[in-house]
């Protein structure tokens, strides 16, 4: 292994969307082969990352299931104004996990996962719990007790439906959508006109649209 | 002609060149559950497998580029008569097993059919130097769509989000509270699911099984009465005044919620009376 | 003001969930009072944070819609470990239908089709919308005035490009005039020798066909 632990280390908190414990950054070397890192070669590059934040707008921050960095409180005022500046829109992740939560519950979130085909991210859990659009409604009897989700009064309200089943079955979800692919496509293209014009002022993206010219021009007219 | 070529005879096509990488990961076809990773070695094809191997193609203009590539000719250089009677072959098969078949293939069948006979035509000298060759706008067609076809397997070894690329969001405990909550649309919420659905359809073999949301709603609110602590008494969980369809749809949610170890049962002697409470 | 610009800066790209332009960066001084900092001053601060991480397990990408800082290509054996969940994998005919969208927009469906010479479905044109990787960018003034679509920035990101110019070259054409003109009905022997003499011919003109003469070359002289 030429890479050093302290940069895989860091790299896994940041790119991590949960904190992670010792043992979870230990289990990241056990595939290599070999003695994976002891626990205070962990702590040491742990100690030294804290020491490289030290001058610098994030910190290491050890909670209850493991580290995490975070931004430092003294950046806050000027970060706050990212979700200021424009109108806060929740991920694609986020609805189509409230979306399962509403046709599946109760469920688990390594059955949402196993839908979604990708992993679903503590951030998204946590922010539909705080929105109070879904709530833990159990635990399935099975090794780890998953917390089974479920949604909730707020999220019949805040949708204005009187109970699920309101809500369209998956089979007139698919009618619909022959129906609607054109009513679908026109507000689209709208906004997203809007946007780019807005956006094209950005000169860093200039070069977006010469490669488009560029590539074109190199169709023969046969 | 004088060597009737039908695709279960061939055996001189040279070695299959290497499949691209990010091709072998994608199975190729799904024959009765086993994964096929790689095209057939010839071109004899089982009739069993026939419709599962025209579906592993993009349409006419991918099995025909498949049955160039396969026998190393040079796209510009394909001999046109040869080609058309193993696309022919293959079409004639499937319509004569009465398979389902896109209607591009027959109109790619009559093209060939219509540049052979050109073909076959004798011309003047003089006219062959002015008129194409019929054979260019297939060539042109093909090639066309052989780079974007590589481009695509290319674009597909890009790195990407959610596979090579991660990217670093850190944590930030310090939003102002009085930060306006996104809005969202119902109507955002029904295209994910959609969306989601279509996906699951398109990448996994098994089907999400239809169940009506009223079963899955009363399987929450079923799971809110039941405590882990206490049991609840059977009867408790059905309201008469909803009507026999009500009952029907808490008993179904009730026996799902057992199915997928949520709650247990507890009956302490025949005939007694049945007890709930959440998995422990 | 205490904190570093660049201190700011870091903690706003890492924070944020998608990638920040220079004008948005900007943007975060703005209501600080006096003459928000000039672009170069966050290209300096930016250049700086690259220049940090040189040895580091994390990189700054300028993406399409802006900077983002990501997980090393080096480090990725190690980070992926997070991970369990496949990642999404898409289908052939996404694949080549966002290609030529990509190479050949503004595009009409039926030009995708005729490139395709099969019908586009339109799973496929949804999917592609809904992962924001294309968009409705006008309509063609033809009868019907069918929509033209077009890549977003999105899509750039996602692939990690900064402009479509970085998309892989697309092959080239070669020459219908190469078509030798009687080689109909021949004897497949024959077929294979004039294809050795036109493959190298083609090689001064484009050196692509190096893998099918490797492969020609196994072939007994017959």
């Amino acid at each position: 292994m030429s890479e050093p632990i302290k940069n895989i280390i860091e790299a896994a908190i940041m790119v991590a969307d949960e904190p992670l414990s010792i043992d979870r950054l230990i289990a990241l070397f056990k595939e290599d082969g070999g003695e994976p890192p002891e626990r205070q070669v962990i702590r040491d590059a742990l100690a030294s990352l804290e020491e490289d934040y030290a001058e610098r707008g994030i910190e290491l921050k050890q909670v209850a299931s493991g580290y995490r960095i975070q931004a430092r409180q003294s950046v806050a005022k000027w970060v706050n104004r990212l979700w200021t500046e424009r109108p806060p829109r929740y991920t694609r992740a986020l609805l189509e996990t409230l979306a399962i939560v509403a046709y599946r519950q109760p469920i688990t979130r390594g059955e949402i996962e196993s839908i979604r085909g990708v992993s679903v991210s503590s951030n998204v859990i946590r922010t539909l719990m705080e929105r109070e659009w879904i709530k833990v409604a159990g635990h399935r009897d099975v090794p780890g007790r998953p917390a089974v989700y479920a949604t909730t009064r707020k999220f019949l309200d805040y949708f204005n439906l009187k109970s699920l089943s309101e809500l369209p079955t998956l089979a007139e979800l698919r009618n619909l959508d022959d129906i609607a692919t054109d009513l679908f496509d026109e507000p689209f293209q709208v906004i997203e006109g809007k946007k780019e014009e807005a956006d094209q002022e950005d000169e860093e993206q200039s070069g977006k649209e010469t490669g488009a010219e560029g590539n074109s021009e190199g169709q023969p007219s046969a | 002609m004088n060597k009737e070529v039908t695709p279960s005879i061939e055996t001189d096509s040279p070695a299959e060149p290497n499949p691209r990488p990010v091709q072998a990961e994608m199975p190729f076809a799904i024959v009765q559950g086993q994964p096929i990773t790689t095209p057939p070695k010839d071109l004899y094809i089982p009739p069993e497998a026939l419709e599962v191997f025209l579906e592993a193609f993009e349409g006419p203009l991918d099995l025909l580029l498949y049955l160039i590539k396969k026998q190393n000719l040079d796209i510009l250089d394909i001999p046109i008569a040869r080609i058309t009677n193993q696309y022919m072959t293959y079409i004639e098969m499937m319509t004569e097993m009465k398979f389902e078949l896109a209607a591009e293939y027959l109109v790619m069948a009559a093209m060939l059919a219509e540049i052979k006979s050109r073909m076959l035509l004798p011309r003047p000298q003089e006219m062959e130097e002015e008129e194409e060759d019929p054979r260019a706008e297939l060539v042109r067609r093909l090639q066309e769509y052989e780079r974007y076809k590589k481009a695509a397997e290319e674009i597909d070894e890009l790195p990407r989000l959610e596979r090579e690329i991660r990217t670093v969001v850190v944590d930030f405990p310090w939003k102002n509270q009085d930060r306006p909550e996104p809005e969202v649309s119902l109507d955002a919420i029904l295209k994910a699911f959609r969306d989601v659905m279509t996906r699951v359809e398109l990448y996994t073999s098994h089907q999400i099984e239809r169940e009506p949301l009223s079963v899955r709603e009363r399987m929450s609110i079923v799971l809110e009465l039941i405590k882990s602590d206490e049991f609840i008494e059977f009867s408790r969980l059905f309201k008469p005044e909803e009507g026999r369809a009500g009952v029907v749809v808490s008993l179904l949610a009730i026996l799902e919620l057992m199915k997928e170890t949520l709650i247990e049962m507890v009956q302490n002697e025949p005939g007694g009376a049945i007890y709930l409470r959440a998995a422990a």
